[in-house]
Parts: structure tokens; sequence; C-alpha cells
């Protein structure tokens, strides 16, 4: 703000027109806000000039605003005069000032707002009450509009076969899981370890320990396995079906190894 | 593309999408100048208004849209039982005003102005539609800025806020909007 | 109430609903006979036809309904879509040189060139209709059969498959078309 213009027509007025101003205060705060200056950047030599050329003009010479002028000119003098010789503490004038200021524009502001709230009302009045409709529900079309080059298809194939050409990294041999099998011969082991164990077995609990659908099927194989060579028994109840060993084994070929090692190593005290 | 074809597809587009438009993806969508819909939107209007149809065309700043005839909305909500809004507060028009003015505002400016908190009435306003947030101020708490909305032209029967009743100039004129005021809020380093 | 006023009173209503809504209601709302909101119905559908307007009018059953003229569907579309449609992805580009080249082709096949399943960007292809199925592959499990098609073309600015830049000699040597490879892979029981 080089050159500020202060214009202080309509903000200086005549005595019978004052009453919107309280004090030197006031009269400052209007000569700020009209002109959109920064405290700091207050000419006190420049307002002065301007003012006295205004009063000049001023046919009738209105001793209270030469008062107020005096007390408005110390007063500036006084702001100015703390705001450069303070340490950046003792500001609470200025604060004053500023906020005063603020509070000026605030009310400006919103005496502004409030001559149109008539005028808005009436247009809200007038344009009636429209409806508009809800979006209707488009089927998307995701065909592709996008263009490429050819050369560009060519260079994805080339991609495809570099890639299958260069040999798989080296040093980290790839490993693939082991896939679980489950014997037949292992499960009848496993369950005739159990009705060793326990006595009795229950099939639901067989089974919801099983891991996976092989291992289920896996149980129901060795179970058919050892009902058919007789080592075990079961009872129907209504909802489930409980394991015995069978009380005499019947006689009838025994499969390899099933009975020998189910009831024999791990088993110390088994059922011979 | 003739104007009488933009016509009609202009009215298929905005009766499709229910709201506002902006002109221009119509225009790059057709493949015509902005102007041609423009002109082209001005000319349904028209005529929509003219025979004294059912539906009506609005400009809403860079947007277009539909609408149904102010003249028909008893019928229209009789006929589809639709509760009638009430007429916006004095309050709710004080909050709608300060942010038509100074948009994009925050809240706390609203509040200054008014002397008393506002989220309520920013609430009701954002809720009907009239204004929305439109990003955020980049100063410290990074606070919402809000804006008037399409919808807010709608009501106010204008086709931008340029249409807004003038503020009462102040005593001195230029450079006094709330704007700066802020502006040197924000900037003095007290 | 003239057959003029009702015709616009029920464009009006039609048009805020968006849905279809009962003729009957619009009779009552207006205190007319229901033959006369259907006069008044085919009346405006007849005119908006004729005017080939945007918007048109279906009586469907019992109620009256607005919607878009289905010939500017097109227009419509693309100018509300909101996602911007992505560009092939390098992937993508790949699944279709193997589409392209080795067309009519299985999804197997496209799997063992690439070395990784390939089912979600074959999906996409189809989606953006670039590629098609054709036919099922006669083996077992009668796998469908892929193919490029007409959009395909065109987004590649080629008016046939003959255009198509040839595969070097080198990395397709004679009598190893992927063709008689993947038969080969195909064949030999695992």
């Amino acid at each position: 703000m080089d050159d500020p213009i202060f214009h202080l027509s309509g903000i200086v007025r005549t005595k019978g027109e004052m009453e919107d101003f309280v004090g030197p205060l006031s009269l400052i705060l209007q000569l700020l806000s009209k002109n959109k200056i920064e405290i700091r950047d207050i000419s006190i030599s420049l307002i002065l000039e301007q003012y006295l050329a205004y009063l000049d003009n001023l046919a009738a010479m209105d001793l209270e605003i030469a008062s107020e002028f005096v007390a408005m000119a110390s007063y500036l003098m006084l702001i100015k005069t703390k705001m450069l010789l303070s340490t950046g503490e003792d500001v609470s004038e200025l604060d004053q000032l500023i906020s005063s200021l603020e509070e000026l524009k605030r009310r400006d502001s919103y005496a502004k707002i409030k001559t149109v709230i008539i005028t808005l009302r009436d247009m809200a009045e007038k344009a009636g009450v429209t409806y508009t409709k809800p979006p209707e529900s488009i089927p998307p079309d995701n065909t592709y509009r996008y263009t490429h080059k050819i050369t560009d298809l060519l260079r994805a194939y080339r991609r495809i076969a570099q890639a299958e050409e260069s040999p798989p990294p080296a040093g980290r041999p790839f490993t693939y899981p082991k896939p679980i099998v489950y014997s037949v011969k292992d499960k009848a082991r496993e369950i005739l370890h159990t009705l060793s164990l326990e006595g009795s077995a229950r099939m639901s609990i067989l089974v919801k320990e099983a891991g996976s659908r092989t291992e289920v099927v896996a149980i129901f194989v060795a179970i058919l396995e050892l009902c058919r060579v007789g080592e075990i028994e079961f009872i129907e109840s209504q909802d489930d079906v409980t394991i015995y060993r069978a009380a005499a084994p019947l006689d009838l070929p025994v499969p390899p190894d099933t009975p020998e090692e189910a009831t024999g190593g791990d088993v110390p005290n088994g059922n011979e | 593309m003739e104007m009488n074809d933009i016509e009609c597809v202009l009215e298929g587009i905005l009766f499709a999408s229910g709201e506002p438009v902006p002109a221009d993806r119509i225009a790059l969508t057709l493949g015509v100048p902005k102007t041609d819909v423009y002109q082209a939107a001005h000319a349904l209007a028209h005529r929509l208004e003219m025979e004294k149809r059912g539906i009506r065309l609005v400009v809403l700043g860079d947007t277009l849209q539909l609408c149904s005839a102010p003249e028909y909305a008893d019928y229209i909500r009789q006929a589809l039982e639709v509760r009638k809004q009430p007429q916006l507060s004095q309050q709710a028009l004080e909050v709608l005003a300060i942010v038509a003015y100074h948009q994009p505002v925050t809240k706390l400016v609203v509040d200054q102005i008014r002397g008393v908190d506002s989220s309520y009435t920013v609430g009701l306003l954002q809720d009907r539609g009239l204004i929305e947030a439109c990003g955020r101020l980049n100063v410290p708490g990074r606070p919402l800025l809000y804006r008037t909305t399409p919808t807010f032209l709608r009501a106010f029967g204008i086709a931008s806020l340029e249409e807004m009743p003038p503020l009462p100039e102040s005593e001195n004129g230029e450079g006094d909007s709330p704007e700066d005021w802020v502006q040197v809020k924000m900037e003095t380093p007290l």
C-alpha cells in the first residue's frame, strides 16, 4: 500500500450526522475499515494532510470535529509508537483495535445480508416449488472405446515369449506342499488304537476330528473293513453310531498287519 | 448435429439424469460446441414454458436440469404423497445468504457474522441440498468450506449467482467484501 | 379440466415420480374420470413420439411412466457414465494377443502359454467386447473357444485379422505353431 487514498467523504460528517461515531477510536476504526489498511501501514502524516484538506473544504469548521480529530491523531500516534517500540508482547491496544475493527466489519456484513433477506424470500416464493426426478438406471455398456496400435499386441506377445524363455530364478528352489494321503490301513490302526484305549468310539467324533474330506472317506472305509474282518461291532443309536471292539474275534482271516500292529507297539497293555 | 436433434437428445439426457448435468459434458458427448448446447437448452426451455408443459428446463450455473413445472406442484405433491417442505426460516435464509454472497466460506465466518452458532442451520441447508462442502481452507484445523449448489439456484429461480440481488454498497464501496476481511484476519500475525 | 391441461399435469406428475404411477391415483388427484387420464396419456405419448422428443410415455398395465427415449440410449449412457473406463492393462494385452494370434483358442491354452490363470482377464476382455466365445472344442470337458470381435479390430485400427503383424519366424518356428503345441500338451497324460 504505497499511496493510500483515504476517502473521507461519508466518514467525517457534519455534526448532525455524527451519531454513528462514539469517540476517536470509532473514527479510526471507520477510517481503517473503509480503506482496508493494515495498522502497520498507517501513515499518520498522510491521513493528517488529507484530513486537513477535507476540513478546509468544509464551509463551517465544526469545533467538535476538530477536537475529535486531535484526539484521533494522538490516539494513532500512541498506537503507532507502541507498535514500533513493543517487543511483541504488549500489544493489547492493537489487539483491541483489531478486534474492534473485526466487530465493526462483522456488523456491517450482517446488516448488508439482512437487507437482501426479504428479496431472497420473494425470489424463492416466486420460483415456486419444483420437483426433480430420481435418476434412471442405465445398464452399463462396457464396450472398449480406447484405441491401440496393432504393434502393441505383437509387443505383448513377445513379452510372453521372453518370459517363457527366461530360466526360473536361481537360488530359490520351488517347494510344493506335500499332498496328505490317508491310507485305510493307517486309519484302521488308529481306530483300533482308540478302541483299545477308550473301549469305544463314537462315529460322529471320529468324523468331526477328521481334517479333510479324504480323511473322512478313509475313516469310513477303514470302519467298513474292520467290520468285514470282524474286529469291531457297532451299535446304532438315534443319531450316532458307537463302535466297540468285537467281543470275540470271529474265525475269519485277519487282514495282514492290522490287528497285530494296532495292539502291539505303542500300546503297552493290549488286549492280548 | 441439427439444433433440433440436440434439443431432443439433451432432453433425453437430462431426463435420464434427473440431476443437474454439466453443459460441457453434454457438448462433449454430442460432439458439438458448448454454445450450441446452451442454445438448444434455451430453445427447449422456452418451448416447454410456452406450451405450458409439465416439465421445465433450468440453467443452473454451468449445469442444466429438468424439473417439474412449479404451477403443478400441488397436484404432484398430492399424487405422489410427498410432504410439503417447510419454507426456509429467517435463520436459514440468513445463513444461506451469507454462504451465497461469501462463498466459499467456513462455518466460523458464518458464525462470526451472525454472532451465533449456526451448526444446526448449516446441517439443515446441507440436508436440503442448498449448500455443500467444497474443500477445506488451508489454515490450522483445515475447516470445511461451503458453497451453494445448483439446487440453490433452482430454489431461487435464478440461472447463476450473478443474478443474486446486489448487496448494498458500503459507504465507501469497493473492497469491503468479507473475504478480504477474513483474509486480513488470517494474515495478521498476532 | 381441459384435456390439454390433464396432459400437462400428467407429464409433471410422471416426471416427478420417475416410477410408474397408477392411472387411478392420477384420476383421483385431478378429479377426472380414469378414461380421461388414459386418453391424455395416449395423446401425450403420441405427441412425444411424433416430435421425436427425448422422453417417452409408456403405459404398463394400470400404471403410466415416463422414460428416456431408447434411441438416445447411447448418448445418455455416455453423458451420464461416471466411472471412466480404464485402459487395457499389460496382462489384458497379453491375453488379447494370445487370443488374437491363436484364435479360436481355449482359456486353458491361454493359461498354459502365460503360465498363470487368466480367468479374470478373459472375463474382462469379454465384458469389454474385445473377445467372444465362438463354440466349444471337441475334447472332454468341451471347453469354450474364444476369438476376437469387430470391436477388437476397431480398437486396434485394423480392417481384418490379416493386417495383424506376423509373428517372427524365429520365435515361432515352423511346425511349432501354438495349436500343435497345445494339442500335444493336452494329449500328454499327466
